[in-house]
Parts: C-alpha cells; structure tokens; sequence
C-alpha cells in the first residue's frame, strides 16, 4: 500500500511562499509539514519543496546565504538519494547556489520585478517536476520575480541542452522567442531538472495557478506530477 | 555675526510651546526631555492642527471593533474574523530618496497592521507626481514604484493596487501613501496599552542608529525650501527582511499569549513608543538606554530616544514570560532586549549611564500636546473659478478625443506600476490590480474583503466638499462592483501648509464632503491620518484626500465580475443617473483643453447610495462586467472593458456629452443579450452592444479597437521608457 | 578609450542591512570578521584619454546618474 | 584588524543587465562610453594581522559565500 506523500516545505528566514505550496500539496492530496531552516534530520519526509520568498532577504546574491543553513546538507543527502526535490522561484535559486542544479539566476533584462501570468512550454517529461505533462504543452502560470534571468556558462548550457530543460518560456501557442521571453533568461530557460530527473527548478510559481478563483489551474499538472513522484511505496 | 537661535526653536517648538512644556515639568527642561516633546508635539505626533477637526467623521458601527486612535482600525468580519486597516503618508521621506522613503513607508504601515495582532496580507499605494516630460519626476515615480516593489515584495505582503495621478502641484512635492490590511482571530486582538506594574518592556528588532533623528519632526511638519538638503542625513534604510522575521515573531508571540500590550516604533521611536503605551495603560514606564541594542555605540540619549530607526517593535510583557519572549526572539534571529518596567504612577523615566536624563509625565507626551484651532477661510480665487466652465464644442470627434485620453498617463494602463508589485501571494487574491476595486477571498470561508483607494486632488481643489464627497462614492463604487458592500474607510488627509486659512478651509470642507458621504452611505471611518506642510516654496498641492474603503462581500459572488469577461454581442448598460453637464474636473477638460474650472457636480444622497446598493446586487446576480464611471467619462470606462476583454464596441449617444463628462454615480454593466438587469429604483439605459473592431460612437466617431489599445498600454512605459 | 573604476559605497551612519546579514553569515560559517559593508563597482570606458577630463566626464555621470549622493559616496579610479 | 575589500564582478560573456542599462542610460545623457560593468564590492574587517593568512581567509570567503564561482570572479585587496 501507499504510505507517505509526506512533503517537507523547508523555511527559511524571509520565505514567504511556504504556506501557499503547504496549501498547494494539501489540495492535491500529499501531506506537507513546514520544516525550519534549522533542522538536519528530514528522513520520514518522500519529498522536499524549497518555496519561493526572499531567504535571508536575498543578500549577497539570491540564495546564496540560504545555501549554508543546516537543513541543506540534509537536502543534498536526498537530492543524491533520488528523492525528489523541488524549488520554486527562490527555492530554484537556492538549488543553483547549492550546486544542485547547474546555472544561476541574476536580475531580469529590464531590471524591474516582474509579477504577471507566463506561457511555459513543456519541453522534457523526464522530471519530477513534468512527468504527467506532455512535451508541447503550454501552461499559463505567474511568474514573480527580480532574479529571474536563467545564465550558464557555455559548455554548462550545452550539457543542460540535452534533455536538463523541462520548460521555456514561450507564447500562447507554445512558441519559444525572444519576445515570449520576460527576464532574458538564456533559451528561454524557465525550468531545469537534473540528469536524474529528481531535482527540479523553476522561475513561476505553479502553486499559484491550482483554482479557477484565482484565475488558472494550469499550475495543477507539474504539481501532480511532482506527488505522483512521492509515492514510496512499502512491504 | 548672528547667534543660534534656542534649542526649542532649532527643533521646531514655538516659545508657546516651550513654556507649556515648562509649565508641565515645573522646570527647565533638560535636553532629553525636550527632544521628547518637539517630536511628539510634532504635527506629525500629535495632530495638533487637525485634531479639532477629525471628530466630525462618523466612526460608529455594530461592526466596528476598534476604531481611529489606535494604530489601525479593526472590524468584525463575522465567525471569529476580524480586519485591521490603516493608511500612511510618506511623502517627504519620498521626495528626499524615493526609494528609501517608499520602501520605508512599505514597512512602517505593516507595522501598525500587525501591532494590532493582525497578519497583514495586502497593500495599495496610492502615489502623485509631476508631469512624467520632466526627467526627475521619471526617477521619482521609477524610485518609489521600485522602493514598494523592493520592501513589499521581499517583506512578503502582496501589493494590491493603489491609484496615481499627475500634476504640476506635486512636482516638488510628491505624495505616498500606503494602505495596509491585516487579518486575525478575534483573540489575537492586541492593543497599545501596557499595563501591570512590574510587567517588562521589550525592544524587539532592528538595532537602533542614528536613521532619521528627528525626522518625523523636521520631514513631516515642516515646509520645503532651498534648505531641505541639509536635512538629508535623516534618510533611513528599510530592511524587509528584518522586517519580515519580525512579523513572524510578534506573531508567534501573539499566538502563544506572550504580550501584554505592543507598539511599534515610529516617529519619535523609543520615546513615543515607550509614553504612548505607559499613557495609554494609565501608568509609568522606566527605560534604561544602556540596554537599548545600538548600532553606533557613541550616540546620545536625546539620539537613542528620537531615533527612527526602522523594524523596532515595544512589547510589555509579564516578567514570567521574559525568558520565552526572548528565546522566541533568538529563533526568529532578532534582537530582544529588555529595556524597561511598568512603573505605578504615570512618570516615564529614562536612564543612560547611571543618570537620569529625562523624567516626564508620560501622558504629557501625548495628551497635553497643543491644539490649535488655526483661522480657516474660503479662498476668494474660488469664485472665479466656478465662474469659468469648461467651454465646451457643438461637437466633437470622440473617437479622437478618446486617443488622446488614454494617451494620458494617469488613463493609461496601470500595469507598467502593478506588475512591479507581488499580488499574488498567500493565493488570496480573486480580483487584482487592473480592474476596480481589487478582491480577496478569506480562505477557508466564503467570504470576501474588496478595497479601493480613491483620491482626485484636481476635484478637491475646485471644490473640496464635493470633491471630498465624491472621491468617498467612487470608492464605495470601486469595491461594489466585486459584490462587496462599503463597510469601512480609513483617509489620508494630504494638504498644504495649515497656518494659511485657505488650507485650512480646504482641510475642513474635505473633511465635512467626505463625512456627510459616509453617513448617507452607513460607512464608518475607522482611522486615517493626516499630512500638511505640502507645500514648497511656498506652493501648495492641491488638497489631496485618499480614500481607502474596504468592502466585505459575505458570500463573494459566486461567479465575480471582471473586466475581462465581455463577449462580442452582450449589451452594454449605463446605470445611474446621467449629468452631461458635469465637465469641471473631467479627464477631456484636463487632458484636451488643459482647463482647470468650472465647478464640479454635487454628489446625491439620496441616489448615490442607491447606485451602489445596484451594483452589489448585480455583482451577485451573475453580471460578467461591471466597471465604475469616473472622471474620464463612460467613453473611457467602455474603452477598458474594450482592451481587456480584446473585443470592440459600439456605444450610441444623442449627445456627445454624455461619452465624456463624469458625474458621480454611475457604472456600466455588459450582459449576454436579454439579460434582465431588474434595476428599478434608480435610471438604466442600454448604451451599447460589444462586438467589431472598433470602438465606435457612431456619428460622434470612432477609433480602431488594436490602435486604442496600443496608446493605452504605452501610455505609461513609453514615457518611462 | 580609458578604463575607469567608480567605487560606490553607502555614506557612514546609513544602515547596511546587506552587509550585517552577510557578516552573520560569515560568522555562522566560522569566519571572524568585524564590520562587512557593501558597495557596487562600475567599470567604465571612457572614449577620451585626458585623464583630467575623463575624470570630470566620470564625476559629472556620478553626480547624475551613477551613484546616489543622498545616500552614497563614490570614489573614481582612472585605470589606464 | 585588517581592512580588506573584495571586488566581485560577472564573468566575461555572461550577461551583466545593470551594465546593459547603465550604458545605454549614460548614452541618452550624452556621455559617450564604450562597455559598462556592474559588480560590487564587499569592505571586511579581519580579526587577523598577517597579510597572507588574511588573503587566505578572505579567499576561503569568497569561493565559499562570498561569490558564486559559476558566474563571477573575484578580486582581494589588502587595505591596511
Ligand atoms: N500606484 C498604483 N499601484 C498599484 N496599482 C495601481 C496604481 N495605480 C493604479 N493601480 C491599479 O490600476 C487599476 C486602475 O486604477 P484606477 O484607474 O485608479 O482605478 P479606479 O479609477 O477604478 O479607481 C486599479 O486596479 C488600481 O489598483
Ligand atoms: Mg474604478
């Protein structure tokens, strides 16, 4: 039988998005705890979201405080066990900073926050973060962010390029330009995976978009996949 | 060779002043004690200007729970909810470094919010400026756009909306200000007040610096002119994240009963948090400042006291529960320190260094500050301008006037400011920025709060009653048509210099236009705030009230309205009675004739609420658009629902007037043909049809819908480029 | 051209709230360090070779648009 | 204590969006300016005298916390 779906959120000190996938993960049915930055033992949890906020108020670079709290040792742990990992926003950031995910994120193109709904298109399903997507697909899910400008050094980008980009930023109708591009980021790079698929990252924010209320459902699929990929399953 | 002037005066005390102060103290007062009260018997602290004034508002409801006087207001929400709202100028601080003083404003008005035990889950920013063709009114509204973006972003508290006009009269003098509003459990109401001799005060927070010394004093009570470099150094940095570990803090502490009583540090710091919770328990306070966590260990006792350091909270605490406060304090990683006890008796004593540098009657601070009823009269230049109308044309191409409207940026699209801002987060918002009034569910009930800041200094200033009345209309329309009714105001009083009689007529007739509003419309206003010395060199703004209403919609509507949401083919409704004569004030005699005349339109008591009552009934009998008319007339209002919906319209009229003029309570509704709208008890008529490519007045012109839409999204962005 | 190094810091007095989460973090990791303020770089070419007055072009973009004088000072380094 | 300032600046190719901007707002003021650079800096006191355990510290700083070797490099000067 299936136990688990035990989700830990981790909180950093100036996390703000952590009660909103906490409220996500419920709705679709996976048992989410809010764990402080300051804890080293995550082992009873199937997964781990790093949500968005501003961790340690994003000084120095975005991230790169929140790197060295202790739960993040525990976190690599998983990350290399295959469990799997999730961050969004300034929860990716951090991955990038912890060496996680390959890359970096700095200040958008125009150098203007940008809050507002974005077109992805689905690009690999071989993470746990698009698994029950389809390649092709396009979501509309808000993007909300400074730092969200995906750069990489040459040859790190090539080795991302095959099959480490999960989703791009694209228009409507799923075609990937420079003007579907809000913040500049490197071939429209909007979320990235690790070579084994249980580590992902990404700029918008899927939690957001799970309720016709608040305007879009499309964020529903990449969280679904991502409970589909807690399932552990025991003797 | 000229000698200093006295201390008093140097710190913007008057001799009257002075010698009340040593009538209250039986002596001189040492320097300490006499920076206490120049900051407290600020305009800024202590009202004295307006107080006198500020009563005739009405603040009574059933579901009033607290109402002005304390750092925010709080209202009954029903089923153990209650909403605390509260609004702030940071205009000077602004103008000095936008960025900063936006940003700071950001933080200090979440500070009243969750003083009161309140998270607070949303702001607005209702912002002024000079015209964007000059290059530093560019960097003003790019800085504080990017200094609320900045705190409120990173504090983590969504930024909801706001409003913003332009004009000369802000050029040297910009406005900001910001709403807040919180939400809480009935139980974790707290007040101001300490009280329990022997509880323990507990400075929480930020170190203390030597950020804006007298700033509140000096920044907000006093004119502008050539000097205001020198007053430079009181610019203080704000830091969303302390801010935001102090939050959760306070609200830990809340949550496991750890406070007795809590203030924020604002104005006047330590000394106005310390006298005002001591005052406001009817006891005394002793404060040791060698306890006070500093950031620059030479500062002096006067310093440590005035200083306006940012992300400071003062909560009384019982001495059993210390040890935890402080604990809870470590894990939040802020600084906790005790700094005083609750003394009987009702002498606020501090201490530095073994010595005793000021000893005060605490409520002395607060309560015994001057007030003044200062001369007021009608300006004569009024009557000339009510005797100069608008002039108005036969006809007119109102396809082409329209163009030139949304060219404006106060009528162009608002995204290039709201997208700047987080508005989605804690997944509460259902309405939001870009529409009328924005809408938030409460999670886990039905219900719903809607909000709308409103303001119109032009309207003011030809009319401050009616202007003042009707900015209070237009607001309650703005959160009507998402289904809520109009259940609470807070305002902020912008005006000039009050030691002129004409400020002090405007000041006064606002404040008689917006209450007799809120009476016709049963709304309480439950705080509010008040900002003079608006004026530089001698130049006064335009008398500049903001409403901020908060609507409680219970249920929401099950399906709300958006602007979105017209289709090809649904009709379009003019509700409310027409005014085609209403032209003073409008977009069309601002934007195409530059003409600033004329006299605005009363507002209605009898109808006006009627309106609003329809459009809530609307909202909740399933009509997909509903959208207030406001000064740019029912052509700008039907051209918004033309661009966010991407579908044309054609809107017939006899009179060309009717497209343009304002009048202050209307709204359109667009429904799916024959639709029964059942409105009865106030006018209705059919306006127009959806649908085409154009957005087309029939013989009075018309313009391409993608041409349109185009000049409004520009209209903002292209200027700042 | 002419390479210019402007060094931006915070005036004295203004809290750094940058440098003070920074230090804390330096100090968690077992570093000791006293004060940590932050400040921004700008590397300019200037197309000029006077370093008389390329230096007033670099202090008039300064005093403008580059640094922030109500709550910075700015030092120029004329490189080559 | 030994004053130390650390230079951090984008790794060359990647993409510098401050620099970007700064240049083309310095060409609408009329300066003439070839490449812009943005990086910034970071002014530490360390609790040590010796100049070369002081540069070793700070350089164990910098390739831990201070930046992120992906995408910037870093300088040290010894001050004092
Ligand atoms: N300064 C601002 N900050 C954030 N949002 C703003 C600002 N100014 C306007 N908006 C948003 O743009 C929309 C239109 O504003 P406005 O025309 O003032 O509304 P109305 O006329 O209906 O009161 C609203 O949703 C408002 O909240
Ligand atoms: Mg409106």
């Amino acid at each position: 039988m299936t136990i688990g779906r035990r989700v830990a959120v981790i909180v950093f000190p100036g996390s703000n998005c952590e009660r909103d996938v906490a409220y996500a993960m419920q709705l679709l049915g996976a048992d989410p705890e809010l764990v402080w930055h300051r804890e080293t033992d995550l082992s009873e949890f199937d997964g781990v979201i790093l949500p968005g906020g501003f961790a340690h108020g994003d000084y120095l670079r975005t991230g790169a405080i929140a790197r060295f709290s202790p739960v993040m040792t525990e976190v690599e742990r998983l990350a290399d066990a295959g469990t799997p990992v999730l961050g969004i926003c300034n929860g990716f950031q951090i991955l990038c900073e912890a060496g996680l995910l390959p890359g970096a994120l700095v200040a958008n193109r125009d150098l203007k926050f940008i809050c507002r709904p974005v077109h992805l298109r689905v690009e690999s399903t071989d993470s746990v973060l698009t698994r029950a997507a389809t390649v092709g697909d396009v979501l509309r899910i808000p993007l909300n962010s400074f730092e969200g400008n995906y750069v990489a050094p040459a040859p790190v980008l090539d080795d991302l390029e095959n099959g480490g980009v999960v989703l791009r930023y694209s228009d409507a109708d799923g075609s990937v330009s420079d003007a579907a591009n809000p913040n500049g980021s490197l071939n429209n790079i909007a979320g990235i995976a690790n070579g084994g698929g249980n580590v992902a990252g990404l700029m918008p924010h899927p939690e957001r978009a799970i309720e016709t209320v608040l305007g879009s459902t499309d964020g529903r699929i990449l969280l679904e996949s991502f409970v589909a990929s807690l399932d552990r399953v025991t003797a | 060779m000229t000698t200093e002037a006295p201390a008093h005066i140097q710190l913007g005390m008057t001799d009257a002043e002075y010698d009340a102060v040593v009538d209250i103290l039986g002596r001189e007062p040492r320097p300490a004690e006499l920076a206490m009260y120049s900051v407290m018997w600020s305009e800024h602290c202590s009202y004295k200007s307006s107080r006198a004034w500020l009563g005739r508002f009405p603040t009574e409801a059933p579901w009033v729970v607290v109402g002005p006087g304390e750092n925010a207001g709080v209202v009954d929400l029903g089923d153990g909810w209650l909403a605390a709202l509260r609004i702030e100028s940071h205009n000077h601080p602004s103008f000095v470094e936008p960025f900063q003083g936006a940003a700071t404003g950001v933080g200090g008005i979440l500070r009243d919010i969750f003083t009161m035990g309140a998270r607070p889950i949303a702001v607005w920013d209702p912002i002024r400026f000079g015209p964007l063709d000059d290059a530093h009114n560019r960097y003003l509204l790019d800085g504080v756009v990017s200094g609320i973006a900045h705190y409120g972003n990173a504090v983590g508290v969504p930024t909801l909306g706001g409003e913003i006009e332009f004009s000369e009269r802000y050029s040297a003098n910009p406005l900001v200000n910001v709403m807040a509003l919180g939400i809480l459990k009935q139980e974790q109401l707290v007040l101001s007040a300490a009280s329990g001799e022997g509880n323990v005060a507990i400075l929480l927070g930020a170190s203390t610096g030597r950020d804006g010394i007298g700033g509140a004093s000096i920044l907000a009570s006093a004119s502008f002119d050539e000097s205001s470099g020198a007053k430079r150094p009181s610019v203080q940095i704000g830091d969303p994240f302390e801010e935001k570990k102090l939050i959760e803090a306070c609200l830990e502490l809340y949550e496991r009963g750890l406070v007795v009583g809590i203030q924020d540090l604002g104005a006047a710091g330590i000394s106005c948090a310390t006298s005002e919770c001591a005052a406001n328990g009817g006891v005394g306070m002793v404060v040791d400042l060698d306890d006070v966590p500093l950031r620059e260990d030479d500062m002096n006792a006067g310093e440590i006291l005035m200083s306006e350091s940012q992300e400071r909270m003062l909560a009384i605490v019982e001495p059993d529960d210390v040890d935890e406060v402080l604990e809870l304090a470590e894990k939040w990683e802020i600084n906790g320190a005790v700094i005083g006890t609750v003394t009987a008796g009702g002498t606020l004593e501090v201490r530095q260094h073994g010595e005793v540098v000021a000893e005060v009657p605490a409520a002395s601070l607060s309560e015994d500050a001057p007030l003044y009823r200062r001369p007021a009269e009608r300006p004569e230049a009024l009557d000339r301008l009510w005797a100069d109308p608008v002039d108005l044309p036969a006809g007119l191409d109102v396809g082409e006037t329209l163009l030139r409207m949304l060219d404006d940026p106060a009528v162009g699209d608002r995204s290039w400011i709201y997208q700047q801002y987080d508005h989605q987060l804690f997944l509460n918002t259902v309405i939001e920025p870009g529409h009328d009034g924005s809408l938030l569910r409460i999670k886990g009930t039905t219900k719903g709060l809607a909000v709308s800041t409103d303001g119109n200094g032009r309207l003011c200033f030809m009319d401050p009653r009616r202007g003042g009345a009707r900015i209070v209309y237009e607001s309650a329309l703005n959160v009507a048509v998402t289904g809520a009714r109009p259940f609470a105001v807070v305002d902020n009083l912008n005006f000039g210099n009050p030691e002129k009689p004409e400020i002090m007529w405007q000041f006064i007739e606002t404040i008689e236009g917006m209450s007799a509003a809120c009476e016709a419309l049963g709304v309480p206003v439950i705080g509010g705030n008040v900002s003079f010395y608006n004026e530089t060199d001698g130049v006064d703004i335009f008398p500049t009230p903001v409403v901020g209403m908060l609507g409680f919609a219970d249920p929401m509507p099950g399906h709300v309205p958006r602007l979105d949401q017209a289709e090809p083919g649904m009709e379009v409704w003019l509700i409310g009675p027409e005014d085609p004569t209403d032209f003073a004030g409008t977009t069309y005699s601002r934007v195409v004739l530059d003409h600033v005349g004329g006299r605005p339109s009363d507002v209605d008591h009898t109808i006006g609420p009627k309106v609003v009552d329809e459009a809530v009934r609307l909202a909740h009998a399933g009509v997909p658009v509903l959208h207030d008319i406001s000064v740019g007339g029912a052509a700008v209002a039907v051209a918004e629902i033309c661009f966010r919906s991407g579908c044309g319209a054609r809107v017939d009229s006899d009179d060309w007037r009717t497209l343009l003029s304002a009048g202050p309570h209307r709204f359109l509704a667009v429904v799916p043909p024959g639709f029964d709208l059942e409105v009865t008890d106030v006018p209705a008529r059919r306006i127009g049809t959806m649908g085409g490519n154009h957005i087309d007045f029939g013989r009075h012109g018309r313009v391409p819908l993608s041409l349109a839409a185009d000049v409004w999204r520009n209209a903002i962005p292209r200027r700042m480029g | 051209m002419t390479q210019v190094r402007v060094s931006i810091t915070r005036k004295d007095g203004l809290s750094d709230p940058e440098g003070v989460a920074t230090r804390r973090a330096l100090l968690d990791l077992g570093y000791d360090v006293g004060e940590v303020h932050f400040g921004r770089i700008i590397n300019l070419e200037v197309d000029d070779t006077d370093e008389a007055s390329v230096r007033a072009a670099v202090t008039a973009m300064c005093e403008r648009l580059l640094a922030n004088p109500v709550i910075e000072d700015y030092s120029i380094e004329v490189l080559s």
